[in-house]
């Protein structure tokens, strides 16, 4: 009949209002600045660089390989390596001396946020971010991001990512008892069998 | 000397007022009122560009409602509305559209840039067709990064905004663009050339960092 | 000769003027319908409410809303160049016009002299249209429908040729 | 005091001024005192409704509206008024200066002027004339002149297209506007507002057996009024004279700052003329719908009668989408118009039988017979059932 579905339709209406004062159902609203909605734990935004112990400056576990720097797709990554040779601070790399980023600026006016640059990272110290909250009106200072501005410890790779942390946590100290594995072995192996145990290494290798 | 003795004056007169709210009592200036009018009714212009305008519209919708501000009201005429957010790629057949656009705002008319596209050209910045910044052309009161930045992250740009609006003064020098008389509200619509849209950016706002090489 | 009916009168007059010599058409309409307007106010004054209303509403609710209209769809913007003839056609027809308006006048209802302004009351209007004018209001109404009966199937003989 | 004194507080207090100014000045006090509160409360009532209306379209679509600016947004209307008042107002420069500035005024004072002959309580109109309801459909008729002033003196395609649109549509649905209330003033035998809320007093016990609405007639007649003003108040599903999607703003495409909020202005002060002639010819003016009821003062009751089609206006909005041009047209000339045409036919019938339940269901015959008829016709057929989609879920 004429006007069925016109009534229908102002039922359905009158059953979200009235409906949006008692379910949460009829009522999705999250009112951002003071609820938020829980982000998935997948969710990235912008690249930060990890860094271990307290100082920012002498943790961060970059060697400024420039590898990202090349594969970063709209090219913003933007990297000049040291001269000299930092001693390991982070622990990552048992001990010896490393190049480090004497700068490293991201511009994340440009940054698509494709991850390729975690993706690519031998070493586990570039990693994304999930804050969104940046808007600014600052157009070169407050989107041309430095080395201080990237650098966030692992602990809050930890909070954020807390899956995708364990195993990078997991690989690194895998990597370190390996590395620290070996010469260890040599050393305790050096005196009875050299020949073995070096052809292991090879194979190792 | 005037600027020192106005300084003092607007320091005492914000002492006074902070006294005066404690012990209940409200004072509006004129100023003050202007602004909170201003901040409070944001009405954007239905203008999306691309992928970033479905996140515009994700945030007028139930989830995040961009209404609690009372900027729901996208009014499709640029003669009504406050803000223009350019959200996504302008490409160089849009660019002088979206120019045109601005200057058909009356004033006082504020611009969002959202996404690395609006804001530098992003990952097409490379590219023979699309325009490097909103900003060459028209002045971006407030930039989001991201590609696209969520929902959450265009209201929050939204509260930066008002915030913005909020702490501008009517007089002296920091008083906003459109209070000068000098300053333009229009700006030169680009035109097509042989090689790239004529001129390629408009000097009166587009202030780019100097690179110095050593 | 009252203040109101001065008012009124030059509003009147000022609109015909203006309508007469306005040179976008668009103007002149809304000129046509201040005079219209103007005219409904001396019915008024007069104490014919109903008239003075009626006035409005359907000369300037429907005579000028059809003038504007035809005027929007036919893109009548430029002004029409004078021409010496128009014009003297023109003043002729409305002299003939004012002078059949005068005859009547002076032979009509000014014979009999100022006589009591009969203040109608709409009831009286509507009594008298349902007894002695039944008949010409029912040919009006029989008129009227087969117009709108005819517009219809204008529109619908066009729809059928379309598809 | 008496609720008596209550109910007539407003129009003691006016005499009681009139009587304490000089002799010379009486009629213009009177007129200003009359006219002045209409002046406030309605715009006021304006600034309240939209913000109303903005959160109540909100809970609709499962949203808060707005909430931030004051306590719960009811300061929202006074930020947009600030915002508009300092907005900068462009004229373009090929439009037609007066015409583009006389219309939004234009617009505003027929709105206004629709509004001398509701009245809004026991002995408050302005204007208590014979043919008041000649008057506020002329006045309407006005309105279209100054959509049509809008429209063509901001010299843009979008507001020429929005101005045809908004007269071919006002024109269209006034006929079926103005017939369903000639059945009203065929039963009371008045075109005067007060004359026809007298006839409909009365209670039988506690109901208000009088009123229109409650006829066959005057229910169908009701409903078609309403769906009429709706289009002649040009709001949603009827709002194609300012269709966003094709012409921008239609008719007001060119209009900024304070101009634009005439025109926002203009079209409530319209949408609420309409509903209170709606209170006034149907829903028994300023009457208390249940005669123990009677003791709350009349202006309260017209109001509250006013906000509940506010209301009404409102969920539609929040409800239907948009109708096509062709539907609109089709709709006036080939549901309404017939629709109001046997409404006037059993409001005849009404007139010249007797009353009881026989008078009822006779007058009620016609009205639902060609409403099956025409719904049978229109539908042509086709029929709605419940959409599938393939890949949507």
């Amino acid at each position: 009949m004429l006007g069925i579905g016109i009534i229908q339709g102002l039922v359905e209406t009158a059953r979200n209002f009235f409906g949006s004062y008692t379910s949460k159902q009829r009522l999705t609203t999250v009112q951002f600045p003071d609820e938020r909605l829980i982000q998935p734990e997948a969710a990235r935004v912008f690249p930060f660089l990890v860094y271990d112990t307290d100082d920012w400056e002498k943790g961060l576990r970059c060697v400024a390989c420039k590898i990202c720097e090349v594969e970063c797709p709209p090219q913003c990554i933007s990297i000049t390596k040291s001269a000299d040779k930092k001693p390991d601070y982070s622990g990552i790399y048992s001990g010896k001396p490393q190049f480090y980023p004497e700068k490293f600026d991201i511009d994340v006016s440009v940054c698509m946020s494709c991850q390729i640059c975690v993706e690519v990272c031998p070493f586990e110290a570039i990693k994304m971010d999930n804050a969104f909250e940046l808007s600014t009106d600052d157009r070169f200072g407050g989107l041309m991001w430095d080395k201080q501005r990237l650098a966030m410890p692992n602990s809050h790779y930890q909070a954020i990512h807390p899956t995708d942390a364990a195993e990078s946590d997991a690989a690194l100290a895998e990597k370190k008892a390996k590395a620290e594995a070996k010469p260890a072995a040599a050393a305790a192996a050096a005196p009875a069998k050299p020949a073995p145990e070096k052809a292991g290494a090879a194979t190792e290798r | 000397m005037r600027a020192g003795l106005g300084g003092v004056m607007d320091e005492e007169l914000k002492n006074l007022k902070a006294e005066l709210s404690k012990h209940g009592v409200f004072t509006t200036t004129f100023e003050e009122l202007y602004n909170w009018g201003r901040k409070n009714s944001v009405w954007p212009l239905t203008f999306g560009l691309a992928c970033c305008a479905i996140e515009m519209i994700a945030t007028t919708m139930a989830r995040y409602d961009l209404a609690r501000f009372g900027a729901e009201v996208f009014r499709a005429s640029p003669r009504q509305a406050d803000l223009i957010i350019v959200s996504g790629t302008v490409t160089k057949k849009m660019a002088p559209q979206v120019v045109r656009l601005y200057n058909q705002m009356p004033e006082p008319k504020y611009v969002i840039a959202m996404g690395a596209c609006a804001i530098s050209g992003g990952p097409f910045r490379d590219g023979y067709n699309v325009l490097k910044g909103i900003d060459r052309y028209i002045p971006v009161d407030v930039h989001i990064p991201g590609c696209p930045p969520r929902p959450e992250a265009l209201i929050d740009a939204f509260m930066t905004l008002q915030k913005k609006i909020d702490a501008q003064q009517l007089t002296g020098e920091d008083r906003p663009r459109h209070l000068k008389e000098d300053l333009p509200s229009e700006f030169p619509v680009p035109e097509y050339g042989e090689h790239d849209l004529e001129p390629p950016n408009n000097a009166e706002v587009w202030n780019p960092l100097k690179v110095i090489q050593k | 000769m009252t203040v109101p009916f001065l008012i009124l009168a030059a509003i009147t007059i000022a609109g015909a003027v203006a309508a007469m010599t306005l040179r976008k058409l668009v103007h002149c309409a809304l000129a046509l319908a201040v005079s219209l307007v103007g005219l409904a106010g001396l019915y008024l004054d007069l104490g014919a409410q109903f008239v003075g209303l009626a006035q409005v509403l359907v000369y300037v609710g429907a005579v000028v809303i059809l003038i504007v209209f035809a005027i929007l769809l036919t893109r009548g913007d430029e002004p029409a160049s004078p021409r010496v003839g128009r014009a003297v056609s023109g003043v002729m027809i409305s002299a003939c016009v004012f002078g059949v308006l005068v005859w009547a006048v002076v032979s009509g209802g000014a014979a009999q002299g100022t006589a009591a302004p009969s203040l109608a009351p709409i009831s009286d209007i509507g009594h008298a249209m349902m007894s002695r004018y039944i008949l010409p209001l029912e040919v009006v109404g029989l008129l009227l429908t087969a117009a709108l009966i005819g517009a219809v199937v204008i529109a619908m003989e066009e729809k059928r040729r379309t598809k | 005091m008496t609720t008596q004194a209550v109910d007539q507080i407003f129009v003691t207090i006016k005499h009681w001024l009139v009587l304490q100014s000089p002799a010379v000045i009486q009629p213009a006090v009177s007129v200003l005192l009359s006219v002045l509160p209409l002046l406030i409360i309605f715009p006021s009532l304006f600034a309240v409704t939209t913000v109303l209306e903005r959160k109540g379209l909100g809970r609709m679509q499962n949203r808060y509206g707005p909430n931030r600016v004051g306590p719960y947004g009811f300061l929202q209307p006074l930020a947009d008024g600030i915002k508009a008042l300092i907005k900068e107002d462009i004229v373009p420069v090929g439009a037609d200066k007066l015409v583009h500035f006389l219309a939004p005024l234009l617009l505003v004072m027929t709105a206004f002027l629709e509004y001398a002959v509701i009245p809004v309580g026991r002995n408050m109109v302005v204007a208590d004339m014979d043919s008041a309801l000649v008057f506020f459909f002329a006045a309407g008729a006005a309105m279209e002149v100054s959509i049509f002033m809008a429209g063509w003196g901001s010299r843009n395609k979008y507001s020429m297209l929005g101005a045809m649109r908004a007269v071919a549509q006002m024109i269209s649905y006034e006929a079926p506007l103005i017939l369903s209330s000639i059945a009203v003033v065929m039963i009371a035998g008045s075109l005067s507002t007060t004359t026809i809320v007298e006839r409909q007093a009365g209670y039988w016990g506690v109901w208000p057996y009088h009123w229109y609405v409650f006829t066959p007639w005057g229910m169908a007649g009701f409903v078609l009024f309403m769906i009429a003003a709706t289009a002649e108040s040009n709001r949603s599903p009827f709002d194609l004279p300012e269709g966003e999607s094709e012409i921008i703003a239609g008719y007001f495409t060119e209009y900024s700052g304070f101009k634009f909020a005439l025109f926002f202005l203009g079209e409530y002060l319209g949408m609420f003329a309409i509903s209170g002639l709606a209170v006034t010819l149907f829903l028994g003016g300023w009457a208390a719908p249940l005669s123990f009821l009677t003791f709350i003062p009349s202006w309260i009751w017209f109001f509250a009668k006013l906000m509940t089609l506010i209301a009404g206006f409102i969920w539609i909005r929040g409800t239907l989408p948009r109708l096509r041009m062709d539907q609109l047209m089709n709709f006036a000339w080939k549901f309404m118009l017939p629709m109001t045409l046997v409404v006037i036919f059993s409001a005849g019938i009404w007139r010249f039988m007797p009353s009881g339940i026989v008078r009822w269901v006779v007058c009620a015959i016609p009205i639902v017979l060609l409403y099956w008829l025409l719904g049978r016709a229109l539908m042509g057929g086709r029929k709605l059932e419940k959409r599938t989609y393939r890949f949507a879920e």
